[in-house]
């Protein structure tokens, strides 16, 4: 492919919301502009798996999740970590307090609801760390495939589901649930945390220094946006909001949510922590019967871009 | 017309019967707002109630049942908390608003209507072939059967991405899988049009010693056309589904897949019911202007009576 | 290059094959029936087999034939359990209900011409709803194991079953009704001995259409939310893995199951109306 | 036979009958008075559209007149239908396919409530009676046209109704088979002694069967002859060639000429 | 006229024709010896199944005779067809519904590539032939069944052929109209000098219309009789009361009959 242009195409993973309110920021604020990249950002949904955009050509760059990232780099598809502006994990457990749950140990026996689509791994690893088996029974979880609103929860349909801080914690609130009626296990306390949002490439198109640079610039104008999103949490989310172009979120929702990312960026400046980088193999390869990954990875992950990004 | 006063009936009932059922299903949700609201109910505690019947908890709690029809995300929304939606996101918002209903309802009918014609031209074409070459209805007729036994929605990410990855984006990969959904009605009732002339209309063709070119134009063609119309007007309400699945995999930022799917993120069911309402009667607008093509064109071929 | 230039050689081949056995002399034995349209498939399959190499395309975009059959093989235990949760549970079970709900309907609207005028006009409007909009609502109604599975079967199916049935049942000529009536004959025994006899072909028509929206309808809602087992649910997560070979060999167990499904109708159909013109040789 | 004073079967007194249809009204019958003795043959020849099988359907109360009266046996049509007082034999054999030649015949004696026993017995009986013993199991397309419409005549016998009502049953076949048919139905008559009615378009056809012939004209249909047969009861089929008959047959004609208007 | 040495427009030599079905093979024609000369009217008779249609079908090369020769104006039936040597009327008119019957008129004048002045003039002559000038811009379904099938005989007409051949074309109408419409063709018949072949059911109709009867036999299908009518070419209506044509008329019916088994 010739990256000979300066246009850089952005998959993100889900849609348009305050969760990527810093490349939005970037975008709008003219920082991609200024570093002479055509930035196309494209949101993304339940039906789009980001790696698969990427292997197609569709995208440049990605948004992903490590764990689902590192199992593409085994499937064959090799995705390499350039940046992660997502230091710390957004996601949880939310359950009824009534239902007598305290502890992961109170899992037996209840109905959980988990997102899959590569993201069933943080859960199913911490499970079996636990001993819990997943396959339903009165000594294990019975797990569902839960889609992409509170209402497994809300409905009493599962005890408890999996949300993130910044997001489906915040509608359950908003159905009118007080945080009294809820206990929450979040999976950065539980030690099962995986890292979130990092910016993926493939590696063959590291090799070509006309791309490197490009992504030079991308990772720094985005973590300029970033760093603006967090200082201005409110005018971030309305920027975020005049590129949702469904309509459909609410600005107290964004505001919201903007205010709950701002605590998951706040300690990254965009390069990955090689600490963070071994917590989450560790974890993965402790998952299950079924590991996501069977071994660890090799050259998954770069600082060259940030390293050259940061100077 | 003689339908009027009984559809009317139907839908009467049909709100009935809706405004009933919105009791039982939303009655849970009232309670625990009523309770955080500090009304007594019974019984108390949502754990309690959890595996209590609708129709049970409703009728020991008629003091809540205003709420059932005037909650924001209710698990059946009222008929007229749709309407009001429906209202709010057509006429009061401009049309070009992200916000707007037609705005969306364009997006998706531009990806329908571009579809609908691929799919009935791929139709035409290959029923065309089918009749004409023994071979291919032999060898097409069963996979074209079977295609239609593959879930449109398992597949379309797929098209989406191999399209992208050679370039191809927006509009046409939404219309190509809605295409894939119109093919084939029209192949089925083309292929059983251009064969409907019966052996003596064939054989009258035979003493004038007609080509095989003739035979086509003055007899299948015109033939087949009740039953193209028939089959078009199953095409272009798949061809509505089909552009309506393509939406979910492109993003899903603009169009009714998208205000479906967004709606159901955010758990906005009157969001869903809306949006599901309005293509609805998308479908139904487009299934009626084709029963007016075909009333207009049959009636000039003499055929309409 | 070689792949893809063989890929076109292979097609030319194998369609003049078919167009020499579709015009010879054996054309009608059962033989070349059978045999016609397995040639065409296999030149499809090898086709895509060799094309996929020849551009390299990706195995997270388009997976080989050869791959997703060793998948296919693999995972039987899996592809089974798959089909038990989705098919039998959920897409049969919906089809009967479907189709049994769809008959009565049928026979109440026959009763009443009112009925009729109202409902039909009603029922097109409804059916036109898409799925992908309501089978959220019926997961988040009926919750997540088979039984949304099956209620989103049965509004698909309900429709067009109503439609066959009731024209099927207005099927009868004006003589064949009045003969009926010169020998007084009850509504009942009209119906039973002469209407719903004559439908058949109709009702034949609509169960093999609706067996096909049957499986679709219960793997689409699947996507929805399920238990982990189902072939949608497996489709799903399996995209979100990139294991699109397990994608595929899901989507062969849905065609096979589906057209198997639709083979099954048509031979009770054969059985059933083997009166009908249709159904003679 | 109690020659001319018979007990009267169907009383036809001013029968008038209006169809409302989205053009207008049109007016089938009008003022039509007929009295069918008991073992009458009586057919009804007339142009297309004259009310033949309209006036046909009166009787079988599957018509209701709007003006006239009209009784069968001297109850209302209705009242003699749930006597079980008529076989009808319609124009095409209308057999249902699904079911064998024995089992169309048996229809009607199942919705009668026959029981099975009779059932058989009665189905094997009529069968002999139209020539078509050995062809029960077969289904009807598998049988000729003539076959056919002997089955549907039987189906109308078996129940062994007292009149038999006959719309055109004979129109479909080719001259030959309905010669043979024609002739196996005057012996049926001869022996059963049923009232027969019977709309037919052929001229011979009308004089070789019945005792009276009732030439209708159109718009609005009225009677607007009865001819009384001179023929004998025994007809061999080459007493169509008798003079006699021929002068019949001329009166029918000039009958239905003078009423007829060309398309 | 050249009495009886007229061309022979139409000449068969034991022709055979085997259809080859699922249960066997059906012998639908066996040695059929037969010569047209020009300007004959020829009538095919015989009991349904007998192979009259299939013989008209192999003169318009609609049916590959399986043994025999068979030529039309001395070629094959194949190059005959492609000279446009025949008109071929169906049992039911068969026109289109989707045209009117002026363009169903034109429509083998479109195929045949006629002129567009060509084909106006063609249609408005035949339709005054046939009697329906004024009828041109109605729709099938707005005429009659005989006006309907005077559309469909307009159609052969249309592009003058010299050889008629006709099927049963007046199976489908009453009597009355039947009657006239004989009487029409005799008179086109007469007017055009064409050869017409022509099948049908009905004995007094062949009998009207021929100059030759060809009575035929089923199973397998042979010619039985061949009757050379001695009535004038000129025949009112009611020559059908003629001894003559009785006499005609019964020897056909014994042909008919001797070859007959009940269906
Ligand atoms: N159900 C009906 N509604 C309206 N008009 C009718 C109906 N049935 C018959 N007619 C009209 O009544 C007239 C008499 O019809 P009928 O069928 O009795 O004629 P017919 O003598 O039996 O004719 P044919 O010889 O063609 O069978 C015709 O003009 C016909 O169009
Ligand atoms: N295409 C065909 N395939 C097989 N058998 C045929 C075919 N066409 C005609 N036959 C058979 O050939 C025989 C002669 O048929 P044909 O149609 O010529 O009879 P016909 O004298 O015209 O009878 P009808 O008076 O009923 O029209 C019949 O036994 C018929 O079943
Ligand atoms: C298809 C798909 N499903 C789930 C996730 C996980 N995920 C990442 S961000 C986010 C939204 C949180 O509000 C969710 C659910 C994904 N990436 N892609
Ligand atoms: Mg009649
Ligand atoms: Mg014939």
């Amino acid at each position: 492919a010739s990256h000979s242009d300066n246009s850089v195409k952005l998959q993100l993973q889900w849609v348009t919301q305050a969760q990527f309110a810093g490349y939005y920021v970037a975008l709008e604020k003219g920082y991609y502009e200024e570093e002479g990249l055509d930035v196309t950002i494209l949101p993304g949904g339940p039906d789009i798996a980001p790696p698969q955009v990427l292997a197609g050509g569709g995208a440049d760059a990605m948004l992903n999740w490590m764990p689902s990232a590192l199992a593409a780099r085994e499937k064959g598809l090799p995705v390499v970590n350039i940046a992660q502006p997502f230091k710390s994990s957004g996601l949880m457990l939310t359950c009824w307090k009534d239902t007598g749950i305290t502890g992961p140990q109170d899992f037996k026996g209840k109905t959980i609801g988990v997102w899959f689509f590569g993201n069933e791994y943080p859960f199913l690893s911490w499970m079996s760390q636990e001993g819990i088996p997943t396959d339903g029974g009165d000594d294990g979880v019975t797990v569902l495939k839960q889609g992409f609103n509170v209402d497994p929860l809300i409905q009493r349909q599962a005890d408890c589901i999996s949300t993130m801080t910044y997001n489906e914690y915040g509608q359950v609130l908003d159905a009118g649930v007080s945080p009294d009626e809820l206990v929450t296990f979040k999976y950065e306390d539980m030690g099962v945390a995986t890292l979130e949002d990092g910016i993926y490439v493939l590696e063959e198109n590291l090799a070509d220094p006309m791309f490197k640079e490009k992504m030079v610039k991308f990772v720094r104008a985005s973590m300029k946006g970033w760093k603006y999103a967090e200082s201005h949490p409110d005018e971030a989310a309305e920027i975020v909001l005049e590129y949702d172009e469904t309509g459909a979120q609410s600005e107290a929702h964004q505001k919201r949510m903007m205010g709950e990312i701002a605590k998951l960026t706040a300690g990254s400046d965009g390069s990955l922590d090689e600490a963070d980088y071994q917590r989450t193999v560790d974890t993965l390869l402790a998952g299950g019967s079924d590991p996501v990954i069977s071994k660890a990875p090799e050259g998954a992950w770069t600082h060259e871009i940030t390293d050259e990004a940061l100077k | 017309m003689r339908s009027v006063v009984p559809v009317l009936a139907v839908v009467a009932v049909i709100l009935a019967i809706w405004y009933l059922a919105c009791l039982p299903m939303n009655i849970h949700t009232a309670l625990t707002n009523a309770e955080r609201a500090g009304v007594a109910v019974q019984p108390e505690g949502a754990a309690e109630r959890r595996d209590r019947s609708g129709i049970g908890l409703a009728l020991t709690n008629p003091g809540q049942w205003a709420d059932t029809w005037a909650q924001d995300k209710p698990r059946l929304p009222a008929p007229h908390q749709v309407l009001a939606e429906l209202w709010d996101t057509t006429a009061m918002k401009k049309v070009t608003s992200k916000r707007s209903l037609v705005f969306h309802g364009w997006i998706t009918l531009s990806a329908t209507l571009l579809g609908f014609a691929i799919g009935t031209g791929m139709g035409i074409v290959l029923a065309i072939g089918i009749v004409h070459s023994r071979a291919m209805d032999m060898s097409v007729m069963p996979w074209a059967i079977a295609s239609q036994t593959i879930p449109i929605l398992a597949i379309a990410p797929m098209i989406i991405v191999v399209l992208n990855s050679v370039g191809v984006q927006g509009l046409l990969p939404k219309a190509i899988i809605s295409a894939y959904l119109s093919f084939f009605p029209v192949v089925v009732g083309m292929v059983k049009g251009l064969r409907s002339p019966d052996a003596m209309q064939f054989d009258l063709l035979r003493t004038y010693n007609a080509s095989r070119g003739q035979t086509f134009a003055k007899l299948r063609l015109p033939a087949s056309v009740p039953y193209l119309f028939a089959s078009l007007k199953v095409g272009i309400a798949a061809s509505l589904v089909g552009a309506i699945v393509g939406e979910l995999p492109t993003g899903a930022v603009r169009g009714l897949g998208a205000r479906l799917l967004t709606g159901s993120y955010y758990g906005q069911t009157i969001q869903i019911w809306s949006a599901l309402f309005a293509t609805a009667v998308l479908a139904a607008v487009l299934v009626a202007l084709i029963a007016g093509a075909e009333r207009m064109t049959l009636k000039r071929m003499g055929l309409g009576r | 290059m070689t792949l893809v230039l063989s890929a076109l050689i292979l097609w030319a081949a194998a369609w003049w094959l078919n167009v020499r056995l579709a015009n010879g002399p054996t054309a009608h034995t059962p033989a070349t029936k059978l045999l016609v349209p397995v040639i065409f498939g296999l030149t499809l399959l090898i086709m895509w087999e060799l094309i996929v190499r020849g551009l390299n395309v990706p195995l997270v975009i388009l997976p080989a034939p050869s791959l997703i059959a060793a998948r296919f093989a693999q995972s039987l235990p899996i592809l089974w359990a798959d089909f038990v949760q989705t098919f039998v549970k959920g897409a049969l079970s919906g089809y009967a209900i479907g189709c049994a709900a769809a008959f009565v309907t049928a026979i109440l609207i026959d009763r009443s011409d009112f009925l009729r005028r109202g409902l039909m006009p009603v029922g097109s409007f409804v059916a036109a709803l898409p799925i992908v909009g309501t089978a959220p609502i019926l997961v988040m109604w009926y919750g997540f194991d088979w039984q949304s599975k099956a209620a989103v079967v049965v509004v698909m199916v309900f429709f067009p079953m109503l439609v066959n049935i009731t024209a099927g049942l207005q099927e009868t000529t004006q003589m064949q009704r009045d003969q009926m009536q010169t020998w007084a004959a009850t509504y009942w025994q009209g119906l039973w001995k002469l209407r719903l006899p004559a439908a058949m072909p109709f009702v034949f028509n609509g169960l093999k259409i609706s067996s096909t929206l049957a499986l679709i309808g219960a793997i689409v809602a699947e996507f929805f939310g399920s238990p982990i087992v189902g072939m949608g649910f497996r489709i799903s997560t399996s995209v979100g893995q990139l294991a699109l070979d397990m994608v595929w060999a899901e989507i062969v167990v849905a065609a096979i199951a589906g057209s198997v499904f639709y083979g099954v109708v048509a031979l009770i159909e054969r059985w059933v109306t083997f009166w009908h013109p249709s159904q003679r040789r | 036979m109690k020659g001319v004073s018979q007990a009267t079967v169907i009383e036809a007194k001013n029968l008038d009958l209006t169809f409302q249809t989205n053009d207008g009204a049109v007016q089938a019958l009008s003022g039509v008075t007929l009295d069918i003795a008991a073992g009458d043959f009586v057919s009804f020849i007339g142009p297309s559209g004259c009310g033949k099988t309209t006036f046909l359907r009166c009787i079988a109360a599957l018509e209701q007149p709007t003006g006239g009266t009209l009784t069968v046996n001297g109850m209302t049509p209705e009242e003699a239908r749930k006597a079980r007082a008529y076989g009808y034999v319609f124009q095409a054999a209308g057999l249902y396919p699904w079911r064998t030649i024995a089992g169309n015949i048996r229809l009607p004696l199942e919705i009668m409530g026959f029981s099975r026993a009779e059932q058989a017995e009665r189905v094997k009986n009529v069968l002999e009676l139209v020539d078509l013993a050995g062809f029960g199991g077969k289904f009807p397309w598998q049988l000729s046209g003539g076959m056919q419409q002997r089955a549907s005549i039987a189906r109308a016998l078996s129940f062994d109704a007292d009149i038999l009502l006959m719309d055109e049953p004979f129109g479909a076949l080719d001259e030959i088979v309905r010669d043979h048919l024609n002739e196996e139905l005057l012996k049926l008559w001869a022996r059963t002694g049923k009232t027969i009615g019977f709309v037919t378009h052929s001229i011979p056809e009308a004089v070789y069967l019945s005792t009276r012939i009732v030439v209708m004209s159109p718009r609005p249909g009225r009677i607007t002859d009865v001819i009384e047969s001179p023929l004998p009861k025994d007809r061999p089929l080459d007493i169509r060639d008798t003079p006699e008959f021929l002068e019949i047959a001329h009166r029918v004609r000039e009958g239905l000429r003078a009423g007829h208007a060309y398309d």
